[in-house]
């Protein structure tokens, strides 16, 4: 599945590629979509909604105690001021670490996640790994993902059952005093907002995920 | 349905493949499955419900091998067949023999940012009041329906806590199948993982799941 | 463990594949390959509760996919490596590269007609008396070990009543990961569907399990 | 699955096919197994052990009361006596189908089975949809064999989930007064057995399965 160059080749991969071109070739001969919405939506997903959306929105509330009262108490509407809406996102959520407490999401009924504030789900947030073992196995999994809690810490996993959509605002890191909005949210993993990461400590080396 | 999408505390499936600097999109027939499932959508010819139904409905050996864009394409090729939006042999052969139908929406390029900005709302006014309140002890519903349901396996003829109310949304258990949106008040209810899990279960953690209505009883 | 194996519930496999006049086998290789395992079976390096979870440690995807006796045959070779008796290159090869290990048995053809009568009982002597008494209430535990169980998903945290004493067995829970035999009462337990599934259920069936003791707690 | 001639194709099953030459090759070099047992657990399977022996057990149960009490009480012993014991038939169980109870029997966790009276499994008992279906849905599996039973009749279900063994002992088809045990054993199928299936009746004109 890491497989970049496709579409020509005879794998397993190009037969389903056939099957989209031919799926979009139909509809839009049919009429029922345009293509170039299907670029349009491609496009925004591409370049305008990422979890770089989320991360301001957790810089945010770090720097500004009452933007961060309304985030937790109306997600959506916060992220709204931000201009973060929309598709994925209409019913947005938001839950907090802290010192006693670690929040993890999974969608163990299929991939729900919040689109608006975070873009597309990488691949292993799908993956019957991820979606079987969370909620059954939250500290195992966070050892997987190099986050090793200690046994006092209460893990809170949220299954998105419904349309509600949740956004980890992980713990600010120390050090970070005077820092801007903009370095703050350099610190903030897409992993982070999903509660599989925490955010980066400055000095760490690691790279943003 | 108790189908292979119903995942919770399964095993069996390795540790999960974390990619380092993971693209956007691994295939170029990626971007285009994303675009044309949402474009097929928002023609609105069949609701979010019905889409997973569908997709939960893939033979489990299907859903458990493939990809999840060719989860989403397996099953918008059914939705078209099904909804008579095309037949089988256009989809195979991947061009138009009949006319289209007439359908509710089309999504044109100039329009995508506004409806991706907008979203769709499964909020409702309700005016019945909330059954329960938060703090309330409930016990989720041993039920095994065939047909679409939110309440997953694992978390059936438990005991919970509601933590918080909401609001009403559209029920999918119905509106999957036709059946309308027949709104219901949801609640997040958590659960200790001792409950969920039995002998050795975490012993400080919890999971929640966001129940509607019907799901519940007063415990 | 909550592997592919546990299938009792689930849903999306579509309508049962009845074969008129099916064969006793399909193919040649499923003769061989049912024979293969049983003469390697019978060399005595692993018990059949440890041979049924290597068989339910197959990835779901496979399990699903897979004939059984191609089940059989993939946990053989699991099976095979595990124990050091060939290692996976002499496996993918197909011939002997090292000198065999001492097997505490080995089948002769001689031997298969009086093999086969005997079986192979895993009924034990116990000392202690059995805990429970036909017409008792019981529920079963809620638990999901990673281990291999013999309490299925459906049944677990349920409340039946005991129909039968069957005697004390093997405890597959600790014998098939060579935790000994542990024998154990097994009581054939007796549900109605309505606990089982609720909402919906067939009014008038029951399902038993064979269940063994420490699944079991007094209602 | 119903491809009967093989092993020569490149189809998957070749593949199969080659793998378990190769462990039977394997072993056999390393001396342990015996190629010859290897026939010989098959010429059992093929020619000795199978349905026939069950229905000869319900045969008897039919015309003799006494063999019935023995077998009812004791299904292991019981066989035993007509010569049918071993492998998978160690710990055996009769269920008696009434007017007003119909027994049906599963192994959702693997497909445990009474070898020793009914000999290896068919495909379907293995199968996930019959594993799948049997315990929530019994009365609709029935139906998909062909077996409609009035809603008032209560089925029992028996899943093998230990190391018991389960027999169905159907009931008598009526008009079959004064038959002999082999008469009655040629009305007695496999799925009779198994309770997907019912005794055949005289002068039904279906084949035994």
């Amino acid at each position: 599945m890491i497989d970049h160059d496709d579409d020509q080749d005879h794998s397993e991969m190009s037969e389903v590629a056939s099957r989209v071109r031919a799926l979009e070739t139909l509809l839009t001969e049919k009429g029922y979509i345009d293509p170039a919405a299907l670029d349009a939506l491609i496009e925004t997903y591409e370049t305008k909604v990422g979890p770089r959306n989320g991360a301001r929105i957790v810089a945010r509330a770090w720097s500004d105690p009452a933007f961060r009262a309304r985030l937790m108490t109306d997600a959506t509407n916060a992220a709204a001021e931000l201009g973060y809406s929309g598709r994925q996102g209409e019913h947005l959520v938001a839950v907090e670490n802290t010192d006693e407490r670690h929040n993890l999401v999974v969608c163990t009924l299929c991939s729900c996640y919040p689109w608006s504030v975070l873009g597309l789900p990488p691949v292993w947030y799908k993956s019957p790994s991820y979606r079987s073992r969370a909620a059954i196995d939250p500290r195992g999994v966070l050892v997987e993902f190099g986050v090793a809690l200690p046994a006092r810490k209460e893990i809170r996993v949220w299954d998105s059952t419904a349309e509600l959509r949740y956004l980890v605002v992980p713990q600010r890191p120390p050090n970070t005093d005077g820092w801007s909005e903009e370095q703050l949210a350099a610190l903030v993993t897409r992993d982070s907002m999903i509660g599989v990461g925490l955010a980066i400590s400055p000095g760490d080396a690691g790279a943003l995920r | 349905m108790n189908g292979a999408q119903d995942l919770g505390g399964m095993m069996g499936f390795g540790p999960i493949e974390i990619e380092a600097d993971e693209p956007l999109f691994h295939h170029a027939w990626e971007k285009r499955a994303m675009a044309v499932t949402l474009a097929a959508g928002a023609c609105g010819m069949w609701t979010i419900d019905r889409s997973r139904f569908t997709r939960e409905s893939l033979p489990p050996a299907q859903y458990l091998t493939k990809s999840y864009y060719d989860i989403w394409i397996t099953a918008l090729e059914r939705l078209l067949a099904q909804t008579g939006m095309a037949d089988e042999t256009e989809i195979s052969a991947g061009r138009a023999m009949s006319p289209p139908l007439t359908t509710p929406n089309k999504l044109m390029a100039a329009d995508v940012a506004a409806a991706l900005a907008k979203g769709t709302s499964c909020s409702r006014p309700l005016s019945r009041p909330a059954r329960f309140a938060p703090g309330d002890a409930v016990r989720t519903k041993v039920m095994h329906p065939t047909t679409h349901t939110r309440l997953p396996r694992y978390a059936r003829g438990k005991l919970g806590v509601i933590e918080s109310v909401r609001g009403a949304f559209v029920f999918p258990d119905a509106n999957a199948h036709g059946g309308g949106e027949h709104p219901q008040w949801v609640y997040t209810v958590r659960f200790s993982a001792a409950e969920l899990w039995g002998d050795g279960a975490d012993a400080n953690s919890t999971v929640s799941i966001d129940a509607f209505e019907p799901y519940l009883e007063r415990a």
